[in-house]
């Protein structure tokens, strides 16, 4: 009885699975993150970002080629590893050569070490490798492959700005560091802590703490101390519930400071900020929606909000992949060979509709850019988030930030 | 945990085995051989299947699919050691599985050592670190079974995943240990570089894990776990302590589900905290559950159908688990016995030769109601489409239509198909229910 | 003389202020066959649960074959040679008949936790646990869940695992009751026939039941043993009758 | 000295949000024997609907109208799911709470999506109480022991003082009595369903607003509140009280105070290795209270199971 399930099941499947790959005109992106769970909400959201930037910006442009489209086919990941590297494999039997995540460097890892490895046992049939958001520096250094194009700044670049900031605030004395408490928030206080002391010798860091990831349900106690230690500034890579319990928290409980933050903005948290967090929730971003930047920023993100009233531009990058893609494709002169579009895409200089540009770095295939200080406010913001009057205000902007910040990264081309 | 009983009515007569063992002569040794072909039966189609699946299905998603099976096939067997064989709720059994895994990714990492193995054996040290993990949890879990033994499982499983992000040496933190599985010493010339190697390497693992499970549970230790579960005081004065039958039940699971654990290594070759978490724990439960704890090859149906609708379903919908979540409460609810339970409801009426007699009013019954629940779930994924689809996206399709959500037709005809096919579903089921009633009795065939 | 197969001295159990069993010296010999009876609420099955270590005694001791059970799990009394039956029916009721059996079987014949051998494999087994049905008269219910057993015939097959595992002290709680007279006609015949050469102690309050087949008797009022010995002894003696009589005329009230 | 008090005071709002959805816990795991995984999706529904409510009608129309749907909501679930389920067994009714979680939170993210709510503090009570030496106490919180001591308050006299409390009380030790004295058990197990979600409704719609509402609420808060009530064990109301009361001192305090583990086990005369980087127990060493501080009462759990199955108030084991 149980063979006879399987069968009808497996059946059923290899008609679902095999299905519509034989569309030769257009290009198809595999989009692996979450549309399910609990970070389903900046999933989905990256996802209507990738088909709205496919649309504008290639196909209603006429596409790359020949007129080839852009197609984003979405897989949900479930955030969890294992998934995502089942949907790697449904999607590349699919036909799909170009992939593209950004929701936890966990599942980044996993997935440049099994394009990695995909690649190299079967040469016919080899993707690359877009990351759009997994920030986990290693993926460009000891981690990095030929297959792997980060977009987004990594985690130690975007300290390094954040840090530049902080060093010019002569208030700033004292600085207290907490984070979640797995690699990415150790990763994010060690830079803290390194690069203010070179930076900012006389800045005391009154406080370096990691709390458990996901589980803490009211932070109060670590807003106490945060209070209690006289800090000027608190520095988290937190995102998620732990972001917003952390900030509302802290804020509550009498902190008057700024607090720089990794992912304090989008996915519904600039609404939950609201009011309390105005004035003090500083992002650092690669990317900047207020004030405007240029005319084709603003038409883009009109647009974009005229399909997703509740959709935010949260995250710039994801044009920015888009057009370096379709850019990269254009010079190769061929979709299918990945290996041709990955060399063209390194070395790569593009201008962004966002009025700067980006450099691909050859050595390790990381973008070089721009990274600005945003601030959390309801005055000057032209296009909010969350559908609220909240949104994020560019402040200060640290020029193609670490440009020439070393990589351990030895390529090792095909 | 035999809420399903289909014996109950099982006629007298057929009951091979009495003449066997009451006379120990010649034809009944040959009786003896043909029964244990016919118990062997399924092992042999089951070995047979896996070994041309791959024939059928070619592509490598399909194949990494029916590894996910697989290895779910394994740890819920495993899972359901405890469960349905040993009564003891488990709430933190994801543990074993991934301490096993964590091991196997670690001795892939040793590479002078791991250079010297075969791959194949690899899943056994897997087995061994989730049967010492178990060893030391269960010398002070199986005490005692129900609420104390799952909430003690609960607590553990909290620690050591919590523990998966702290101590980083061995689990690698959020990144998750990765390994090369090629590094082996290659088998036959087979160096494991493709999915299929790995798919029957898997396979074979589990055959021969489910026939050792299947095995264990006609052991003596293996019966009086089903006695222990059933009756812990009885057993005890029978001679047997309830604690060791639970520790030696809880071990052997532990090293079966760091068998699975060992092959989600060599599999994926990346192990992460996800592995280990209670969520991972509640999945397996669920699977367990599922496809019936009641009968060994429940499980075994729940991995298959699980995973199905995670990966497939996935696929289709982003209200996947919504489908998922009711398809399990309407299994408790309405089928305590699982998927299994409710195939092997048929059993009687297969014995009596009366289960043509269901054909047709199942066709009446079982086909309206299919329909309309696929109606009812057009409607939620219409209600769906409707909230949170983009502006201006008035169109989507569903089963091969496409249509614009914004008007009333579509939901009129899927209402109405709903209605209807519900309506008939719910005319016909006393007929159903009567066919059912005669097919289970005993007496003349109409 | 030869060491008796139990030996109580002193025994007493008190739940909180309550004494339940006041003192009890108590020593039955090899292959007898003891009945312990006394009205409701004597205490019969408290110093039932006493023998077998299910409650620990406020003080005194318990020895089996002179040997001191004092701290001994229930398993462990049962490796000794002593097995028990309870009040209520206490099988395993999702198994078959011949499972039940068997199990019983699987200690007395060294298996213990085995997990490298197939009980369906062991010939010894199958056709020891056909004996034990073939005795209690179940073969023909072989293969049925036990749940789905009458009531006489449970409490048959309750009597059938008790002895299956060969102990040779064998203590039996109330097997008859709720039971019809013929039923109980039918159970008693039962023991009769099992407990050949055995020594088995037998708690019940009707003093008809057991005289026919007790060798003793031992009277159980308010905890203490009021008298012991034959059974036509017993039924004549004096405190006996009052204890019963006035038990009656109490319950009637 | 100022900060203990101050740790005293957030380690009691914790405990008494706890103890709300450990009440309803334990009467109805008591009464039934139902471990009801899904008791923190109705804390999560409540701050839901109040949410809800809350844009329309305000915060304190919520506060009212709200935990009334969710015991509305909780009966039908007693009524029309758990009662069918009942029959077949204790362990089938916690798999079908446990389906229900999941259920629920598909069913939040259907209606209201994926996203934080905008749920906050209403206007009236967004303001500090009062501060001790720089730490304000957010008047809010003030409310929200407040209205947790008076739930308490209330149910101490309904159980305590009333028939229906002692028909309750008497349900908890002897459930099969209380059904033999000719009771409608039925009525009363859907009763205290109802009224068990409604309290943890309560806690929803209170804690909504400073604890977050969003669709993972529930996940987050999940388990804690089993480790709850098995630590102060099953069935009594005061054993619940107390261990929410330790759990929430117990993680505040932990967090408060950045203890090393270095610290410890140098006081215990065990020297720190000497190259602790290479060390396989680097991490063990460099453990701080704080990042284990939820996990505390898991551990607390495991070792009262092990040494005292019943529980620190509890009777019974099972």
């Amino acid at each position: 009885m149980k063979n006879i399930t399987k069968l009808g099941a497996v059946s059923a499947l290899s008609l679902i699975i095999g299905a519509g790959s034989a569309f030769a005109d257009t290009i198809k992106i595999g989009f692996i993150d979450p549309l399910s769970g609990p970070f389903a909400s900046t999933g989905t959201n990256g996802l209507h970002q990738f088909e709205f930037a496919a649309d504008y910006m290639v196909n209603d442009k006429g596409g790359v080629l020949d007129g080839d489209t852009f197609e984003i086919v979405s897989f949900d990941n479930k955030t969890s590893p294992k998934e995502s590297l089942i949907q790697l494999q449904v999607a590349i039997d699919q036909g799909i050569r170009y992939i593209v995540q950004g929701n936890g460097s966990a599942v980044a890892l996993a997935l440049t070490e099994a394009v990695d490895k995909h690649n190299r046992r079967n040469p016919d049939s080899r993707v690359l490798f877009l990351n759009y958001a997994a920030v986990d520096p290693a993926l460009t250094n000891e981690q990095c492959n030929f297959w792997h194009f980060r977009f987004d700044a990594n985690a130690d670049m975007k300290m390094d700005a954040m840090s530049d900031v902080i060093a010019k605030d002569e208030s700033i004395k004292k600085v207290y560091v907490i984070g979640q408490d797995y690699s990415f928030g150790k990763a994010v206080a060690d830079a803290a802590v390194s690069m203010l002391g070179e930076k900012r010798p006389d800045i005391e860091i009154v406080g370096n703490e990691l709390h458990p990831i996901g589980k803490v349900k009211d932070f109060t106690p670590y807003s106490r101390k945060i209070v209690a230690s006289g800090a000027d500034a608190v520095i988290t890579g937190n995102w998620g519930a732990d972001m917003l319990g952390l900030g509302k928290s802290i804020i509550e409980n009498g902190f008057t400071g700024p607090i720089y933050t990794y992912y304090g903005a989008g996915s519904g948290m600039t609404g939950a900020f609201g009011e309390t967090g105005k004035g003090a929730i500083r992002l650092v971003s690669e990317g900047i929606v207020n004030p405007p930047p240029t005319e084709e920023a603003s038409a883009y993100y009109q647009a974009f909000q005229a399909k997703y009233p509740d959709g935010n531009i949260d995250q710039t990058r994801i044009s920015n992949t888009v057009g370096m893609l379709a850019e990269a494709i254009k010079a190769a002169g061929t979709a299918d060979d990945v290996v041709a579009v990955a060399t063209a895409l390194k070395g790569m200089e593009y201008q962004t509709i966002w009025g700067s540009k980006v450099m691909m770095r050859a050595e390790d295939h990381q973008a070089i850019q721009n990274i600005n200080i945003l601030n959390h406010t309801d005055e000057g913001v032209t296009f909010p988030f969350d559908g609220s009057t909240f949104g994020v205000v560019s402040e200060q902007t640290v020029e193609m930030a670490s440009a020439d910040a070393p990589t351990t990264c030895e390529m090792q081309r095909p | 945990m035999s809420n399903f009983d289909p014996n109950t009515d099982m006629p007298r007569g057929a009951r091979p085995e009495e003449q066997i063992t009451t006379d120990p002569s010649k034809p009944s040794e040959r009786m003896q051989f043909r029964l244990m072909l016919f118990n062997l039966a399924p092992w042999i189609i089951a070995s047979l299947v896996l070994l041309l699946l791959p024939a059928v299905f070619t592509n490598n998603s399909t194949i990494t699919l029916m590894n996910q099976m697989m290895i779910t096939i394994v740890f819920a067997l495993a899972y359901n050691m405890l469960l349905g064989q040993g009564g003891m709720l488990s709430f933190g059994h994801a543990v074993y599985a991934g301490v096993g895994g964590f091991a196997c990714m670690h001795i892939m990492n040793t590479s002078d050592f791991f250079s010297s193995i075969p791959l194949v054996i690899l899943p056994f040290f897997g087995g061994l670190f989730g049967m010492g993990l178990a060893m030391i949890v269960g010398s002070f879990s199986t005490r005692s079974a129900g609420t104390v033994f799952a909430m003690i499982s609960l607590g553990v499983g909290e620690l050591i995943a919590a523990s998966s992000v702290i101590i980083v040496a061995f689990f690698g933190g959020e990144g998750g240990v990765s390994g090369n599985r090629t590094d082996a010493l290659p088998f036959f010339g087979n160096e494991f570089l493709q999915q299929i190697n790995v798919y029957y390497l898997i396979a074979v693992w589990t055959i021969i894990s489910a026939a050792l499970m299947f095995l264990w549970s006609r052991t003596p230790v293996g019966r009086m776990a089903n006695a222990v579960r059933d009756n812990p005081e009885r057993a005890e004065f029978l001679g047997y302590s309830a604690r060791w039958v639970r520790f030696y039940s809880f071990v052997a699971s532990g090293f079966f589900a760091g068998v699975s654990g060992g092959l989600f290594a060599i599999n994926y070759e990346i192990l992460t905290e996800e592995n280990l978490n209670t969520a991972s724990s509640g999945v397996i439960l669920l699977v367990t559950f599922l496809g019936g704890v009641g009968f060994f090859f429940g499980p075994i149906i729940g991995a298959v159908v699980f995973t199905l609708v995670q990966t497939v379903l996935s696929l289709q919908t982003e209200l996947w688990a919504f489908y998922a979540g009711s398809l399990f409460l309407a299994t408790v609810m309405f089928f305590p016995g699982g998927l299994a339970g409710l195939i092997m409801m048929h059993v009687p009426a297969f014995k009596l030769g009366k289960s043509k007699l269901l054909i047709i009013p199942y066709l009446k019954t079982l086909v309206p109601a299919a329909i309309g629940i696929l109606a009812v779930c057009a409607l939620v994924e219409m209600t769906f489409h409707y909230r949170h689809a983009a502006t201006g996206d008035h169109e989507m399709t569903l089963f091969w239509t496409t249509f614009d959500s914004h008007t009333v037709l579509p939901w009129l005809v899927a209402a109405a198909i709903a209605a209807v096919g519900l309506g008939i579903a719910r005319a016909t089921a006393p007929s159903l229910k009567e066919a059912w009633n005669e097919a289970n009795t005993r007496g003349a065939a109409s | 003389m030869s060491v008796p197969a139990l030996e109580l001295t002193g025994l007493k159990k008190s739940f909180g202020k309550a004494e339940i069993i006041r003192g009890i010296d108590l020593s039955i010999g090899k292959a007898e066959r003891h009945a312990i009876i006394g009205p409701n609420g004597a205490g019969k099955s408290t110093l039932f649960n006493l023998i077998t270590a299910r409650f620990a005694p406020t003080a005194g001791t318990v020895k089996l074959h002179g040997e001191d059970l004092a701290g001994l799990e229930p398993y462990q009394i049962n490796r000794k040679g002593l097995s028990r039956s309870f009040q209520i029916t206490n099988i395993f009721p999702a198994m078959t008949v011949f499972e039940n059996v068997r199990c019983a079987l699987l200690w007395a014949q060294g298996y213990k936790y085995s997990f490298w051998n197939l009980v369906n494999r062991s010939s010894a087994l199958t056709e020891g646990a056909d004996e034990i049905l073939d005795q209690i008269n179940l073969l023909g219910r072989r293969n049925l869940p036990a749940g789905t057993l009458s009531y006489a015939e449970q409490r048959a097959l309750e009597i059938g695992i008790t002895i299956a595992g060969g102990a040779n002290v064998i203590m039996l709680d109330e097997p008859t009751a709720g039971m019809s007279n013929t039923e109980t006609d039918y159970i008693m015949d039962l023991i009769m026939r099992v407990t050949e050469g055995k020594t088995l102690i037998m708690v019940e309050h009707d003093m008809g039941v057991v005289f026919g087949l007790a060798d003793r008797i031992s009277v159980l009022v308010y905890g203490e043993i009021l008298a012991t010995g034959k059974p036509e002894d017993v039924r004549a003696d004096r405190k006996v009758q009052e204890a019963y009589l006035g038990a009656a005329l109490e319950a009637e009230h | 000295m100022d900060l203990i008090l101050v740790n005293l005071i957030d380690g009691l709002v914790t405990g008494l949000l706890l103890f709300m959805l450990s009440a309803g816990l334990t009467l109805i795991f008591s009464m039934m024997g139902v471990l009801n995984f899904a008791h923190a999706s109705f804390y999560m529904l409540g701050a839901y609907f109040a949410y809800s409510i809350s844009l329309a009608l305000g915060f304190w129309m919520g506060l009212l109208v709200a935990p009334l749907i969710v015991g509305l909501a909780g009966a039908a679930v007693e009524r029309y799911g758990l009662r069918r389920v009942h029959q077949y067994g204790h362990v089938p009714e916690l798999i079908f709470t446990f389906g229900l979680a999941l259920l629920i939170e598909e069913l939040v993210q259907f209606v209201w999506g994926k996203n934080q709510m905008a749920y906050s503090v209403p206007d009236v009570l967004n303001f500090t109480a009062f501060a001790i030496s720089g730490n304000s106490i957010p008047a809010y919180k003030i409310f929200m022991i407040f209205i947790s001591v008076g739930i308490f308050i209330g149910l101490l006299y309904v159980l305590t003082k009333t028939r229906v409390g002692m028909i309750i009380q008497a349900a908890l030790s002897y459930p099969r009595t209380v059904e033999a004295l000719g009771h409608n058990v039925p009525l009363i197990f859907m009763g205290v369903f109802g009224v068990g979600t409604a309290l943890a409704g309560v806690a929803g719609v209170i804690a909504g607003p400073v604890l977050g509402t969003f669709p993972g609420m529930a996940f987050v808060l999940g388990s804690i509140v089993f480790v709850t009530i098995v630590i102060g064990g099953l069935g009594s109301l005061w054993g619940a009280l107390f261990a929410s009361l330790l759990i929430g001192w117990m993680t505040t305090f932990a967090k408060a105070y950045n203890i090393e583990m270095s610290n410890i086990l140098n006081g215990l005369g065990i020297a720190t290795p000497e190259n602790l980087d290479e060390s396989l127990f680097r991490d063990f060493w460099s453990l701080t209270s704080p990042q284990i501080a939820d996990i505390l009462p898991y551990i607390l759990m495991v070792l009262i199971l092990i040494f005292r199955p019943a529980g620190l108030f509890g009777k019974r084991s099972s």
